[in-house]
Order: structure tokens, then C-alpha cells, then sequence
């Protein structure tokens, strides 16, 4: 039968527990910071790549990877055979070179030395980049133009 | 002394619960004292459950404060639940688990020393010894009703919540439930809803009535029966 | 009240005005991108201040799971409600900007897809209010969603702070290079920014006198039940 | 402490018989899991070069919908049987109620990815089964599962939970799903070399992130 004359002694002011919950919220806080200050590092180290240099492309030789490359148009090196879409061109990042070929329609600001392109494609061994989709990178100088300023 | 002595057992301080359409509670106070025994009748939607719900903290007032042996029952700490035992409308038992596991899980909870023998003990007491390897899935709502209360009482604590424990029980269990309320859990403090008053009256020291205009009347057993006789008359 | 509103809703037809005219006949032409550069002026304040919604609803959603009081609830709520507008704002006056210049109308560039999650984050924010009833849980249940959505939010500066992006470098403010912008053009964002700084001041305060004067109904009602009450029961 | 973590155990240990018992959500998920192998396998093309990328795609996605089953399964048994108060009502602080569920949680998406990870490795033909694939599916599905046993546990209790998780879950995810999709790549990929443990790192620290914060605002989404 159950015990009823045994009652426990009701201590139950909170000091004492309250204090644990108190620990365990420090506890959960000293995570969350330490975790945030090493994504913050990481993220400050290296983190996503978005796109490449050249350069980079050139050297590490990507293989079998969709990756995005940026990159200034070589002035006159746009070439394409009439009657065919399709079109080569050299990215360049200052010092090393690039050939493109690219099948589609490009942006209206491609041409424009102040741009930058971006491609997204493959690097083929032989040193040729298969592009898929060309961006064009807005220029970071807004600055207006001379002859219809007002 | 300890401060289940010096508190009263439970403190309504100016309780009123309102959900978006209706209010269930209305500027309540009531004091109830260790050991006292509180049947609480009233109407449909006079706010029987939610009292008990409220009380037993799993419903927050809208306004007002309820203290458990002094302490307030929304900023104690998760210990302070020990002393109080709740049956709801839902008696809280996995309907996968046979009655002996869901037993082990909340006493494990409740930090029962113990538990298997705690566990006979307290099917002895209700009888359910032959059910308690059973599903609940597979049980009757009475004998379903008779776990929910060894559930409600397996930790031994001295807060008592009863929301209607009497419902969809035969004669027999009701007897059985009424012996076990009234001698078993004499020291505890109960507060316990009933449509059946006649067989709940026997078994308190208080009432409180609960009209549908939320207006509470608080009487001993005595000042009710005397009420009673003058409303005949 | 009215004369206030008044005011400011005059202070900023007369902002916008001025900030059109700049745009359309004052400023000139960018050399290198040409008249769809003119977007600029809408898109960049839109953009920028969509990042003020994720950090006024993280500070009052903490203060409201604290305080419970439902003034900050208010504010949370309507933040929610003009960051999603000035988002999809962003969103939209950046894809149509995109095609001219970059060639395409959507690229996943970390910015982009931050500014969609965030996006998403507050209609999932809208949607929980609208499917919660009781005032109190919707107010908890949000706020625990706007605080872990604008958390998102900080992801989305880390993206366009430290990622290399498509976007260009910042124009304005500490890391700007010296003499990047012609002052025609500055004056133009100037203009344009105050403009829709003020729009966005108005809409928020706007929108929390809403909801706190729907509040304010719902207490007045029980207030009134309880009179009501008190006189029947008499 | 210790009784603390007596008590998330308890509460997981409860999940694990539960689902034992009946053995439902184990069955329903395994089935949906193989027919969207089955459809992204014949769908998406054999290509040499991008079978890396399609598989960590593929099977990511494939988690990302099991633990949303997961999740939602594991506080509608609770919310169906016991009710959202029949735990509150226990003398259990209300983190280790969340602790415990994810831990339960936990437990059956690596019960799960157990079984998804040597049959991808077979339908797609990469060898899955490293030391490094196998940590990085446990870092992120820690912060995966953590985020949606929070979300899960505030969408039982609206009005229209199946439309509410999903909504909430999946923009929330979406960071470390990226990052464990791209992690998973470059782990196939041997000349990416060491420079995958601090891919490992990145998930373990969004991972805590999640968990510590949701830990935190759990207090808050069942406090009645």
C-alpha cells in the first residue's frame, strides 16, 4: 500500500534550481559563441568561392568541375566564323591568358572595357575553357557620360 | 517547519483565464489548505477543467498568480512539479506502450526510487495489476481512466488534481475509486471535478461551486449540506 | 496624430519627387552601363534597407520572449511586413537590373540566394501568425521564428561582406574609393536613399500603430465584457 | 548533470521503444527514401564528370526529406497520444524535453542514412562509406535534425502543421544543407585533400550554432 503518511519535506524555494537553469542557458550561449566565432574565422579565411581568377583556373586545372572564372576581355580577341554561333574569345586577369569558346547569346556591356566577365563552364585539359553562361560583372565607378550628361 | 505548512497547499491570487471567445475563469481567488479536500461542480463551460489545468500549470492565466506551498507554479523550477499529481480529460499514456512501461517512463521522470515495486504497489491499489502488460491502445476508456490515475498518483505527491477521474468508470471501479480517494490519499491535498455529485460528496471537506457567469462560491461540506437543505425547503 | 502623419507622408511625396527628378533629368547617364544604370537609385536604398527589418525583429522578439509585453510583438510583426515588401522590392528591381548588365535575370550569387532565403524566412514568419490563434502563442511562436530568421539575416551580410560576389564593391560608405561616384550621381542616391529611408521609417511606425491599435481593441472588448458582466450579474 | 542527462536519455529511450514498436515511420521513409532514389537515378543523366556533385545532391536531398518525416513524426505520436502538456507537466526541465527528442530524433536518421549510404553507394557507384563522408552526415545531420525538432514542435501545435514544418524547416536548412552537399562533394573528390576538415569543422560549428540556439528558444515554444 502506498505509504501515506511518509510526505516529503517541500523545499522547493528556486535559488538552487533556478541557478542550474541559469548554467545550462551560459553553457548554450558559450557554445553558440564559440561556434560563431570559428564559422566568422573560417568564413574570414577562406569560406565559399564564388568564382576564379584566370590565374587560379589556369594553375589548379579544375577538372570535371563546374566552376566560374573571372576575367577582363582581351581587346580584338573575339572571334566568330559567320554563319555559326559559335564564338572564342581570351579572359585575362592581367598576366596570364585564357581561351574561351562560348555558344550563345552575349550581354549587351561584354564588350565594354570596364567590364568584367564572369564565365561558368568547364576547363578542358588542353587549356580551352567550355563556357556555359556568361555574366558581366558591373563596374564598381559609376561615373556619368560625357557627351549626353546635361 | 517546512513550507508545505506554512503556505496553504494551493493559491489562486485573482485568476482569470480567457480564451479569444469565451472567459473560463473570472477574477478567482481561493485558498486551499494542506489536507483539505475540494470537489469543484459547476455547469458545462463553468471552467471545471481549466481550473484544474490551470492550477496544475500546464495552462498559463491570462491574469493572476497560482502558488503551490508558496511558490508560484510558472517560475519555480521543474523539481517544484513533483508535488503535484494531474489527471486531465487525456490521461497522458502512450497508446503503444503496454501500462506497465508508460508507468516505468513517468516514474523514471519523476525520479520514483524503486519504480517495478512502486509500480505493484500502486496497481494493487487500483487493481490493475491483470492490465498492466497490456497496450493501452487495447484498453477500455474506464480501465484506461483507473492507469491515468496510478499515473497521476505513482510519484506520491501531495497536490492531488482530479478533472472528472469518475467519468465512463462502472459502479464497481467507482466504489473502488472512491476507497482509495478517501482512505489512501487522506493526508493529501485534492481538488477533484464531478458530475456525480452524490458519490463525490462523500469523499471532501470543501465545494466550490462554478457558475457559467464564472462566479465562484467556496463552502465546507457542512455550509453546502446546510445551503442545500434551505434550497429544498 | 493626423497633422504628424500628415507631415511626414507630405515630407515624403516631396522626397520622392525630387528624388525622380534627380534620377530621370538630373543625373547623368553612366558611361559604362548605360540608362539601365538609372535603377540603381531605387535598388540600392531598397536593398540596404532590407537588412534593417532581420535586426530590429531580432532585438524585439528577444525583448518580447523576455518582457511579454505586446508592443514589441507589434513591432516585430510589422517589421516582418515592410522587410518582405522592400525584399521582394530588392529582389525584383535587382533581377531586372541584372539582364542589361550582368546578362542574366538571376544568378546564384551568395547575395542573391541570401536575400531569397530571407525572403522565405518572412513568409514563413507571416504564415505561422496567420495559422496560430491564440495571441499569446502566435506572439511566441513568431518571435522564436523571427529571432532564428534574422540569424539567417546575418549570413546574409557575411555573404556580401566576405564571399567573393558578382556584386561590386561597395560604392558608399568606409570602403569606398575616393571620387567613385560623380557628385551628380551622389546627390542622386542621396536624395534617393532619404527618400526611401522616410517611406520605410513611415511604413513601420505606420503598420505598429495598427497593431497595437488592434491590440488595444482586444482589451478595450474585454474590458467591456467585464463591465457588461458585472452590471448583469447585479 | 547527471540526472540531466538521465532525463533527455529517458525521454529518447521512450522514442526508440515507440518506434520499435510499431516500426511506422522506419517503413514509410525507407519506401519514400528508395523511390526518390530510384527517380533521380533514371532522371538525371549519366555523366562522368558531374557524378560527385549528383550524388551528394541526391543523397541530401534524400536526408532532407527523411528527417523532415522524421521530426514531424516524432511530436505528432507525442502530440496525438500525450498532448503538448503531458510532458510539461513532468518534473523535466524543458531543454532536456528538446534534448531528448533530438537525440531520439538523431538516432533514427543514422538508422536511416545507415541504409541510404551503402545503397547510394551501389546505385550510384561511389565509394560513400569513408571515415570523412561519415563524419561530415553526422555533423550536419545533428544541426539538420536540431533545427527541425525546434520547427516541429511549434508547427503540432498550429492550425495546419503538415503545411507549417515545411515552410519554417526548409529555408532554415538551407545554409547547412549547402554547405554538407558541397562538403560531401569534395570528400569524393581525392585531390581536395585536407582541406575537407575544415569543411568538417565549418558543419560542426553551424551544427552547435543550431542546437545551442535552439535549445535556448525550445524554453519558450511549449512554455503554456
Amino acid at each position: 500500500m502506498s505509504d501515506e503518511s511518509h510526505i516529503e519535506p517541500t523545499t522547493m524555494q528556486n535559488s538552487e534550481p533556478q541557478s542550474t537553469a541559469k548554467t545550462r542557458l551560459i553553457i548554450a550561449l558559450t557554445v553558440l559563441g564559440i561556434a560563431l566565432s570559428y564559422f566568422l574565422f573560417t568564413a574570414f579565411q577562406s569560406a565559399q568561392v564564388y568564382y576564379y581568377t584566370v590565374g587560379e583556373v589556369v594553375t589548379n586545372k579544375p577538372h570535371a568541375e563546374l566552376v566560374r572564372v573571372n576575367g577582363n576581355l582581351v581587346a580584338d580577341s573575339f572571334t566568330r566564323i559567320s554563319g555559326e554561333t559559335e564564338a572564342r574569345f581570351e579572359l585575362t586577369d592581367g598576366s596570364t591568358k585564357l581561351l574561351m569558346i562560348y555558344d550563345g547569346i552575349i550581354p549587351d556591356l561584354f564588350f565594354n572595357p570596364h567590364s568584367e566577365i564572369v564565365a561558368e563552364g568547364q576547363y578542358y585539359e588542353e587549356g580551352t575553357f567550355h563556357v556555359d553562361d556568361i555574366l558581366v560583372k558591373c563596374p564598381s565607378k559609376y561615373t556619368g557620360e560625357v557627351t549626353e550628361s546635361t | 517547519m517546512t513550507n508545505q505548512f506554512k503556505y496553504a497547499a494551493i493559491e489562486c491570487d485573482n485568476v482569470s483565464k480567457h480564451y479569444i471567445s469565451e472567459r473560463a475563469l473570472d477574477h478567482l481567488d481561493i485558498n486551499i489548505k494542506t489536507g483539505e479536500r475540494l470537489l469543484v461542480i459547476g455547469p458545462n463551460g463553468s471552467g471545471k477543467s481549466t481550473l484544474i489545468n490551470v492550477i496544475g500549470g500546464l495552462i498559463r492565466p491570462t491574469k493572476g498568480i497560482i502558488r503551490i506551498h508558496g511558490v508560484d507554479i510558472h517560475k519555480s523550477s521543474p523539481e517544484h512539479r513533483k508535488t503535484i499529481g494531474i489527471l486531465t480529460h487525456r490521461p497522458f499514456l502512450y497508446e503503444d506502450f503496454t501500462g506497465r512501461e508508460n508507468l516505468t517512463f513517468f516514474g523514471k521522470l519523476f525520479n520514483v526510487p524503486n519504480v517495478s515495486y512502486r509500480i505493484e504497489e500502486i496497481a494493487d491499489l487500483f487493481t490493475i495489476g491483470h492490465l498492466l502488460d497490456r497496450r493501452v491502445s487495447l484498453l477500455s476508456h474506464g480501465n484506461r481512466k483507473r492507469l491515468g490515475m496510478a499515473r497521476t498518483i505513482i510519484h506520491d505527491p501531495n497536490v492531488i488534481l482530479l478533472d472528472e477521474p469518475d467519468s465512463g468508470l462502472d459502479a464497481h471501479s467507482l466504489d473502488e475509486l472512491g476507497q482509495t480517494l478517501g482512505q489512501t490519499l487522506q493526508s493529501k491535498t485534492i481538488v477533484l471535478t464531478s458530475h456525480n455529485v452524490d458519490w463525490a460528496l462523500p469523499l471532501v471537506t470543501d465545494v466550490l461551486q462554478l457558475s457559467t457567469r464564472q462566479e465562484a462560491l467556496k463552502t465546507s461540506i457542512r455550509e453546502y449540506h446546510s445551503l442545500h437543505e434551505l434550497r429544498k425547503s | 496624430m493626423l497633422l504628424q502623419n500628415r507631415i511626414m507622408l507630405g515630407l515624403i511625396l516631396i522626397a520622392m519627387m525630387s528624388a525622380l527628378y534627380l534620377i530621370f533629368i538630373m543625373v547623368p547617364t553612366d558611361v559604362n552601363l548605360g540608362v539601365s544604370q538609372r535603377i540603381f537609385y531605387i535598388h540600392v536604398p531598397l536593398a540596404v534597407l532590407s537588412l534593417i527589418p532581420p535586426i530590429i525583429v531580432f532585438i524585439t522578439s528577444t525583448l518580447y520572449l523576455v518582457r511579454r509585453s505586446p508592443q514589441w510583438d507589434a513591432l516585430a510583426h510589422s517589421s516582418v511586413e515592410v522587410g518582405l515588401l522592400f525584399t521582394t522590392l530588392a529582389l525584383v528591381t535587382g533581377s531586372i537590373w541584372a539582364r542589361p548588365t550582368w546578362g542574366v535575370w538571376w544568378t546564384w550569387d551568395p547575395v542573391l540566394t541570401t536575400f531569397l532565403i530571407l525572403w522565405l524566412v518572412y513568409l514563413g514568419y507571416l504564415l505561422i501568425r496567420s495559422y496560430t490563434v491564440e495571441p499569446d502563442k502566435r506572439a511566441r511562436f513568431s518571435a522564436i521564428v523571427g529571432i532564428l530568421g534574422s540569424i539567417n539575416a546575418l549570413a546574409v551580410y557575411l555573404a556580401s561582406e566576405l564571399w567573393r560576389t558578382i556584386h561590386p564593391d561597395k560604392v558608399i560608405g568606409p570602403a569606398a574609393e575616393e571620387n567613385a561616384l560623380d557628385p551628380a550621381i551622389q546627390l542622386g542616391i542621396l536624395v534617393s536613399f532619404i527618400a526611401i529611408l522616410l517611406l520605410f521609417a513611415y511604413t513601420i511606425i505606420f503598420r505598429t500603430r495598427l497593431h497595437s491599435a488592434v491590440n488595444q481593441i482586444g482589451s478595450l472588448r474585454d474590458q467591456i465584457d467585464d463591465l457588461v458582466y458585472r452590471i448583469s450579474n447585479k | 548533470m547527471k540526472t540531466y542527462l538521465t532525463q533527455v536519455w529517458d525521454i529518447s529511450y521512450k522514442d526508440i521503444r515507440l518506434e520499435m514498436r510499431t516500426r511506422q515511420m522506419a517503413v514509410s521513409v525507407l519506401v519514400i527514401v528508395i523511390a526518390l532514389m530510384i527517380v533521380t537515378n533514371l532522371a538525371i543523366p549519366k555523366s562522368v564528370d558531374a557524378t560527385f556533385t549528383t550524388t551528394a545532391t541526391v543523397i541530401w536531398l534524400c536526408i532532407l526529406i527523411a528527417s523532415f518525416m522524421v521530426v514531424m513524426r516524432n511530436f505528432v505520436i507525442e502530440y496525438d497520444q500525450i498532448g503538448f502538456h503531458g510532458l510539461i507537466m513532468c518534473p523535466v526541465p524543458r531543454d532536456a524535453i528538446y534534448l531528448g527528442k533530438v537525440v531520439s530524433n538523431l538516432i533514427f536518421l543514422l538508422v536511416i542514412e545507415s541504409i541510404l549510404f551503402p545503397l547510394s553507394s551501389i546505385l550510384f557507384d561511389v565509394p560513400l562509406l569513408t571515415p570523412t563522408v561519415t563524419a561530415i552526415t553526422g555533423m550536419a545531420t545533428i544541426g539538420i535534425v536540431a533545427a527541425g525538432t525546434l520547427f516541429a514542435a511549434i508547427s503540432v501545435n498550429t492550425k495546419a502543421r503538415e503545411i507549417m514544418l515545411p515552410v519554417l524547416f526548409f529555408p532554415a536548412v538551407i545554409p547547412i544543407v549547402l554547405a554538407a552537399v558541397d562538403a560531401t562533394q569534395n570528400a569524393l573528390n581525392p585531390s581536395y585533400g585536407a582541406k575537407i576538415l575544415e569543411d568538417i569543422g565549418v558543419l560542426a560549428a553551424l551544427s552547435l550554432a543550431i542546437i545551442a540556439t535552439s535549445a535556448i528558444l525550445f524554453n519558450f515554444a511549449v512554455d503554456e
